[in-house]
């Protein structure tokens, strides 16, 4: 069972080829994992597959479902959700109104009942509310619930960041370079997230990371790219000893 | 809310027993007049500025000559700035409003209209700064002068004596002014069988293309102009540069003695002329000459702007003589005055004032007419003293001008 | 020092006002605003009668602009709209402007606000292509042509320099616009209030809603908001909707005060206006537009007093410098000042203050 | 070379970051300065360079001296001439601008030796000469980080301060940006680095220290930091036998230790 | 004529991101103090004083009311430049007197023969100093680092300090250049007809002009404003035959009907530099 099917997906921006022929499919519950060298295109994958760029050809298949074409939200709508490789969050509100974006979907009532804030608009809000007091539980970001996040430290953001996108409640997560910039223990601390995220919710990920150590340990399957042509795909073990990963992104250091 | 206004046990807002501040007649009670004119950042400031200067020093003339009905005028207490826009006009006409018997001045049509609803609930008697037709059907206000219709219906009138025009055009702003010009200059051409064309344009020198454009290719041989002092000499100084030859005719408040050394003088001098509802600044009446005497020499260059706020002024003190007579310094006494006046003392300067009738009896048909002339205190000179021409003579005003 | 916020439950933390002090400050607000009327003289009450219906565009503006970051300079163009509906519809039929004689004021009130949020779904199109500055000068366009059609259409506004009269407010068969047991400038200055209230309330709710939050996220980052499942496009044409509407609105409000409108009134002036007003009060804040407002306002009539305590200044006109041009000098002057001084808004003046007596005695 | 003394630094007059930090960056040597994600560094950093005015900060107690003259209180551009550069946390690269203008605009202190500085940067980061008409805002993260440290060379600085300049690159440019670094030093350019990544970090300085809640709470030769319990086990991630753990072993309680304070 | 207006306001915007509300006040200014010199030291001299004088009042505004606003949302810049706008138009429509003012320019309304056709002598003169403008700030952004350093400037504040780039002195720079521009701008406006109070609207008209060629394009900007003069000229002459249900004087507002369509299709105008935005 494959929950995200990529085929032979192609992206260019005038003369720079960031996708060049990418496939690969991501199995229920999975975490796998993508890495190459900077400018490999990570980064477009993952934004070519929550809509923010359209694919000069090939296919994506989520769920069952085409999503090439798709506006950024409908793709969210479909349970694609995903964290920035610089955080974006927004930064002039709460904690809990960023992960109260993260419901945006799940809390359903239009403009006029917003404003007589009676009823379903108050009940959608309230039970908005319970959802993401959980995902503050969750992620232990409770100290920080009112405050504002732009001033956060750079960790909790990407917490923040996380649990936005846990909000969500995807049945995707894409997670953009989660621990870049983090320190050891929060490194640490991510990776027991992550792990957590995995056993209790069965969610499957998609990994784009530069600290190896993380992505080696955490993987069930690893693709590596270079100016967006695929170099190899399989377990961690494999990935780690493939000379053209080693020349290409590894280097001989690790 | 309450009524700011101290009646000083008179019974009428602006009319207090105590003298005013700086009277000339300390025992004389005071009656306060507001004035909301166009003092910095609006367009007629060139022209409020004096009218307002001019305005004051009629009152104080009025008040060394003894006052009225044992008070003394103020006019300098309750000035305010309405930077030509309606919405200051209310506001500041709301702020005085209570505190004065009546309004000697207030500047510019729009602005006026947006409180006249108010001014004609509450009896207030006002002075309009502005030549608009529309002051003809209004009782409470003290229009002096032909309005602009009739000035132009005049100045066709006088071209056709003169320059015996074929074809006349109508060069003008939107709105009341230059509307109110045009359908007389309309009317005008149509009683004396002239092809007639409008060209509308609007305010500022970067604007003025079309306009010229049309005089240009269709060469009327009259243009009836209203518009402001700067586009004036644009479109007469373009014009003449592009070859056009016929006769301008500008209603008062195209001329500012400014144009006189601006490089469109030579066009002006040629083609312009300036059709005004009264004699200029240095004529020799005993009104212009009392003028110049209270102004003295302290106020730069001559200007009509002053002329022009004096002239403004006799009506108001004509009522306000009458309601005192009646021993009625109320604002229904000074209304009831206004009412029964027929006829106002212009000092020689103009002829007319009858509030009593309906627009057509009371509006005043005489019109000047003056060319440009370097050596003039206000650079017109006049060729053509007060008249009434025919056309101006049958017109019958049924609604304002600009809306027939 | 405040105790600690406690709350039993996400409702309660959640209330509009969440702590007694608030409530109970608000309710005195509310009743000294209702009494203002009879204590406060008529002049005083048209001004900040004004004052309260621009409040309801400040809201409006703010809520693109502050809210949804979408920078308008079209504000004119959308309260003109209200303006004209509002008159078209509540003016007497065969007059020399179009009327058609309903006078029941939230009939007209709402169509206009109606009318003006068509106009602002079919703006809000370029708002999904134009950024920043470009959009704000594009707006602007729309002021100048709107202004444009008012001048020619003659027929709908009575033409520049002549107008017409504003809308006719009239509330079950009692015209609100003559004096009667209350006078015209005290009936008004009550359903300014009213209204404002209302509108305020239902915007207050409305940018902690759901859509408010989007609205935010649009401003931020949205690239970001579309990712998370907002509908950039639809939520841009909504933020424009409301605003629109709230503008249509107060502009067909705005006139009825004072009883007259011209089509000149509408301009660059004004629109700029009303974003000095969301800034000088706080953008981004339902009370900072209200306040702002209210300031911008009342400026004017704080300027025109404050030069005559100036001794060395004229108070002829034909004098420089004299009184008048101080005051307008003043106007420019004092938003420059608070500006500088306060950048954040008269909002953030207050949340400074309340911090500050917060973490009294204590300055770190 | 570059001395900082006891020095105190408040954000907005209310929040205070730094709390009396003295430290010392010799001539031609690389000095790291590690510590926790908001420790302080940044704003050392910021101090120095002069653009804490930017963010509402203020030196409140302290000096920081360049050879022997102080320079806390200049303007940022006159630090610039005195040869310190900072390479921003976060590339801050003009997006808008092409990249070879943004070395361009790194050279504005040193207009006239530009042509001889874009040529050693291209010859540092070939990436970028094959990208130098290409918009900067559309580089890849690691491609912005290498035009962000070769922007700065283009002013020849004496010191350069480096702050987390292997942030988000691949392990092989991790090597490079360090190999990168031991070669300007080389040249003669002294370095102050401040970095999460401390093996990195500490493999290449003389000296160490760690900055925590605003204080210096080690101070050491690298060498020694490296050998440091403590620092293996919170820094480095190394447990006590020397192995790296993995980060399946995570454990499930909350684990900080402190120094001080 | 639309061109030289159009140039102030980029070289501002270029620097800051900020659309200068002030530049009207600083033409008027221009044009006003000509006005005062020119009997006394010719016009030439006098202009010449005139722009330095406005420059000059350019930097020393910009230290006091721009200067502390750095790093604040644009639009509270703007709004203070509105602030200014107001300040400075009082004061100078205070010594605008009563009378229509003169700038004394050597071209009046003499016309030479060009091409066979009349044109007006001023009219070659905004040309030429539109074109020398054009070319002088060409080579000054060509061979100074400062176009580099104003464009950097106005995208990232910090990051421009921390390459050394004096901020301060880039932003004073370009205050003084802007306003010395529409100073030249007020002159010329001036020249051929009179100076008074209302001038300043004109500056309005450059709005729909940068923004047609792109705020911060200074080619832009001068193709911009000759499309906007054009396009009015000719709805001018061509509309009231062929299209006159669009009402009169449809010409004055065919700048932001222009601008309109063109931003539809290049939303940054001909050649206004794309924001870059990537995730
Ligand atoms: N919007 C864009 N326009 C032009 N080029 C782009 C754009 N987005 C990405 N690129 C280019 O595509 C290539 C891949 O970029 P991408 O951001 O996907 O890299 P990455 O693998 O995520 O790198 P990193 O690890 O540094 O984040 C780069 O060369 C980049 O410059
Ligand atoms: N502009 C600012 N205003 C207020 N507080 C700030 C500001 N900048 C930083 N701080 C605060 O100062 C403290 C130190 O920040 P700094 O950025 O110097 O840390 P750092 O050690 O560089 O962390 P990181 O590893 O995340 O870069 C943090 O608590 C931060 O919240
Ligand atoms: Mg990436
Ligand atoms: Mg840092």
């Amino acid at each position: 069972m494959t929950v995200l099917s990529v085929r032979d997906v192609h992206l260019a921006f005038a003369g720079v080829k960031a996708i060049d022929g990418v496939s690969f499919d991501v199995g229920v519950g999975e975490l796998f994992a993508i890495i190459g060298p900077n400018g490999a295109g990570k980064t477009s994958i993952f934004n070519v597959l929550s809509g923010i760029y359209r694919p000069q050809s090939g296919t994506v298949t989520f769920l069952g479902e085409d999503l090439i074409g798709l506006k950024p939200h409908r793709i969210a709508a479909r349970g694609m959700a995903r964290t920035f490789q610089n955080v974006e969050l927004f930064a002039g509100l709460t904690v809990l109104d960023n992960l109260m974006l993260g419901r945006h979907q799940h809390t359903r009532y239009g403009p006029l009942a917003a404003m007589a804030w009676l009823g379903r608009a108050r009940r959608a809000e309230l039970a908005a509310r319970a959802a993401v007091e959980e995902i503050i539980d969750f992620l232990e970001l409770e100290q920080w619930r009112k405050q504002v996040v732009g001033l956060l430290p750079y960790g909790v953001q990407k917490r923040v960041e996380l649990g936005r996108a846990l909000a969500m409640e995807p049945k995707l997560l894409l997670l953009d370079e989660p621990v870049a910039g983090m320190n050891l223990e929060e490194t640490e601390d991510t990776a027991r997230y992550i792990l957590d995220i995995r056993q209790e919710l069965g969610l499957p990920m998609i990994l784009v990371e530069h600290d190896m150590g993380l992505v080696m340990d955490l993987a069930d399957r690893i693709l590596a790219v270079d100016f967006g042509v695929p170099l190899a795909t399989g377990a961690p073990e494999e990935i780690r000893r493939d000379p053209e990963v080693i020349r290409a992104y590894l280097g001989e250091a690790s | 809310g309450r009524d700011d206004g101290g009646d000083g046990g008179t019974g009428a807002p602006g009319v207090t027993k105590e003298a005013c501040p700086n009277a000339v007649n300390k025992d004389n009670g005071c009656i306060y007049l507001g004035t909301i004119s166009d003092l910095t950042v609006g367009p007629f400031k060139a022209l409020a500025v004096p009218i307002t200067k001019a305005q004051e020093m009629f009152w104080k003339r009025v008040n060394t000559q003894g006052g009225i009905g044992g008070y003394d005028i103020d006019v300098t207490k309750y000035v305010r700035d309405n930077k030509y826009s309606p919405e200051t006009h209310t506001q500041v006409y709301q702020e005085i409003k209570g505190k004065v018997l009546a309004i000697a001045q207030t500047l510019g049509s729009p602005t006026t209209a947006a409180v006249i609803d108010d001014m004609r609930t509450n009896k207030v008697v006002a002075t309009p700064a502005s030549w608009t037709s529309l002051w003809n059907f209004e009782d409470v206000i003290l229009e002096s002068g032909a309005p602009y219709c009739i000035e132009s219906m005049n100045a066709v009138d006088y071209a056709i004596e003169t320059v015996k025009p074929k074809s006349v055009m109508a060069v003008h702003n939107p709105g009341d002014y230059g509307g109110d010009a045009a359908a007389g200059a309309k009317y005008a051409a149509e009683t004396n069988k002239l092809t007639f064309s409008d060209v509308e344009t609007p305010p500022g020198q970067e604007n003025q293309g079309r306009a010229i454009e049309a005089i240009v290719k269709n060469k009327p041989d009259l243009v009836i102009l209203t518009a402001g002092p700067t586009d004036t000499a644009v479109i007469v100084g373009e014009a003449a540069a592009r070859g056009y030859k016929g006769r301008f005719i500008g209603t008062g408040p195209t001329w500012n003695p400014g144009l006189i050394a601006s490089p469109a003088a030579p066009a002006l001098k040629g083609l312009y002329w300036q059709s005004a509802p009264w004699m200029p600044f240095q004529t020799d009446t005993p009104g212009h000459k009392a003028m110049r005497d209270a102004l003295g020499t302290g106020i730069g260059a001559p200007n009509d702007g002053y002329t022009a706020g004096w002239v403004w002024s006799y009506p108001l003190k004509a009522a306000l003589t009458k309601a005192a007579a009646d021993k009625d310094l109320t604002r229904d006494g000074l209304l009831k005055a206004v009412k029964s006046l027929t006829t106002v003392d212009y000092e020689g300067m103009l002829t007319g004032g009858n509030y009593a009738g309906d627009a057509t009896t009371g509006a005043v048909r005489t019109t000047v007419i003056g060319a440009p002339d370097d050596t003039a205190p206000t650079k017109i000179k006049i060729i053509k003293e007060a008249f009434t021409g025919p056309t101006a003579k049958g017109y019958a005003l049924s609604k304002p001008c600009f809306q027939a | 020092m405040s105790r600690p916020l406690l709350h039993t439950s996400y409702a309660q933390d959640m209330a509009l006002l969440d702590t007694r002090t608030k409530r109970v400050a608000i309710l005195a607000l509310l009743a000294v605003a209702a009494f203002t009327p009879l204590q406060v003289a008529d002049d005083l009450l048209q001004l900040l009668t004004i004052g309260m219906v621009a409040a309801v565009g400040a809201i409006g503006l703010n809520i693109v602009t502050g809210y949804a970051g979408q920078i308008s300079l079209g504000h004119a163009f959308f309260i003109a709209i209200g303006a004209y509906t509002g008159a078209a519809v509540s003016g007497a039929e065969g007059g020399r402007v179009i009327g058609l004689g309903l006078d029941f004021l939230p009939f007209w009130m709402l169509l206009s606000g109606l009318a003006a949020a068509v106009a602002g779904v079919i703006v809000a199109p370029l708002a999904t292509r134009l950024r920043g500055l470009y959009l704000a000068i594009v707006t602007l366009g729309l002021v100048f042509l709107g202004e444009h059609v008012l001048k020619e259409w003659a027929d709908l506004s009575g033409g520049p320099g002549v107008g017409r009269p504003a809308a006719v407010p009239s509330l079950f068969g009692i015209r609100l616009d003559v004096p009667g047991v209350y006078t015209r400038e005290q009936k008004m200055f009550w359903l300014a209030l009213v209204v404002l209230v209302i509108f305020a309330v239902l915007a207050r709710n409305l940018v902690r809603s759901r859509i408010g939050r989007a609205f935010t996220a649009v401003r931020d980052r949205d690239i970001a908001a579309s990712v998370i499942g907002v509908d950039v496009a639809r939520t841009k044409l909504l933020a424009f909707a409301i605003s629109s509407f709230y503008a249509g609105v107060a502009g067909s409000l705005l006139y009825t005060v004072t009883g007259f409108m011209d089509p000149g009134s509408f301009t660059l002036g004004m629109s700029i206006q009303y974003i000095a007003m969301i800034l000088i009060g706080g953008a981004g804040t339902i009370s900072g537009s209200i306040l702002g407002a209210l300031a911008l306002t009342l400026l004017p009539r704080l300027t025109r007093e404050l030069p005559a305590v100036l001794p060395f200044v004229s108070a002829r006109s034909d004098e420089f410098p004299n009184v008048y041009q101080l005051d307008s000098a003043l106007y420019g002057a004092l938003i420059i000042a608070f500006l500088i001084f306060e950048p954040r808004g008269m909002y953030g003046l207050w949340v400074r203050q309340r911090n500050y007596w917060k973490g009294y005695p204590f300055s770190y | 070379m570059l001395a900082v003394r006891n020095l105190e630094v408040v954000y907005h007059d209310v929040v205070l970051v730094l709390r009396g930090i003295s430290l010392q960056v010799p001539r031609h040597r690389i000095v790291a300065l590690l510590g926790a994600n908001g420790a302080g560094k940044t704003t050392l950093l910021r101090a120095v360079s002069g653009l804490l005015d930017v963010h509402d900060g203020k030196i409140t107690k302290g000096r920081v001296e360049l050879g022997d003259r102080r320079i806390d209180g200049l303007p940022p551009a006159r630090i610039v001439r005195n040869g310190v550069r900072q390479v921003m946390e976060g590339r801050r690269i003009f997006a808008e601008l092409s990249v070879e203008e943004n070395l361009r605009l790194g050279g504005h202190t040193a207009a006239k030796a530009i042509g001889a500085n874009l040529t050693r940067v291209y010859d540092l980061f070939p990436v970028l000469r094959d990208r130098r008409s290409g918009t900067a805002g559309y580089l890849s993260g690691g491609e912005q980080q290498m035009l962000a440290v070769g922007r700065a060379l283009m002013s020849d600085p004496e010191l350069l301060l480096l702050d987390e300049p292997s942030l988000g690159l691949a392990p092989r440019l991790v090597q490079q940006i360090k190999e990168i670094i031991v070669e300007i030093n080389d040249q003669g350019t002294t370095v102050l680095l401040v970095e999460q990544n401390a093996a990195m970090a500490l493999d290449i300085a003389d000296h160490g220290y760690v900055l925590e809640n605003g204080r210096i709470v080690m101070d050491r030769p690298a060498a020694e930091l490296l050998a440091d319990d403590d620092i293996r086990e919170f820094y480095l991630g190394l447990g006590a036998e020397g192995a790296a753990r993995s980060f399946r072993d995570v454990k499930h309680y909350k684990r900080r230790k402190r120094w001080l304070s | 004529m639309y061109a030289l207006l159009a140039l102030g306001f980029v070289i501002i915007y270029k620097s800051m991101r900020v659309i200068s509300f002030a530049q009207p006040a600083f033409m008027l200014a221009g044009a006003v103090i000509v006005t005062y010199l020119s009997d006394d030291v010719g016009f030439w001299a006098a202009a010449a004083l005139a722009v330095a004088a406005v420059a000059v009042l350019g930097l020393g505004v910009e230290r006091v009311a721009i200067r502390p606003m750095v790093g604040r949302p644009v639009f509270v810049v703007a709004i203070i430049t509105l602030g200014l706008d107001i300040l400075i138009r009082v004061v100078v429509g205070g010594f605008i007197g009563l009378d229509v003012r003169q700038v004394g320019d050597p071209w009046k309304l003499g016309t030479v023969g060009l091409f066979g056709v009349d044109v007006q002598q001023r009219y070659l003169a905004m040309l030429g100093a539109a074109v020398l403008c054009v070319l002088v700030l060409f080579l000054f952004f060509r061979y100074t680092r400062y176009g580099l350093a104003m464009r950097a400037a106005s995208f990232d504040q910090e990051s421009a300090l921390a390459q050394g780039v004096d901020v301060g002195r880039v932003f004073a720079i370009s205050w003084a250049m802007g306003t010395a521009l529409a100073a030249i701008a007020g002159i010329l406006v001036g020249a051929g007809t009179s100076v008074d109070q209302n001038i300043w609207i004109i500056a309005l008209k450059a709005l729909p002009a940068i923004i047609l060629g792109g705020l911060d394009s200074l080619g832009g900007a001068v193709v911009g404003g000759l499309a906007i003069g054009v396009a009015e000229a000719l709805v001018g002459t061509y509309q009231a035959d062929h299209a006159p249900w669009l009402g009169e004087n449809f010409a004055s507002v065919t700048p932001y009907a222009l601008m309109l369509a063109v931003l539809l299709v290049r939303p940054y105008g001909l050649f206004g530099t794309r924001e870059v935005e990537r995730v």
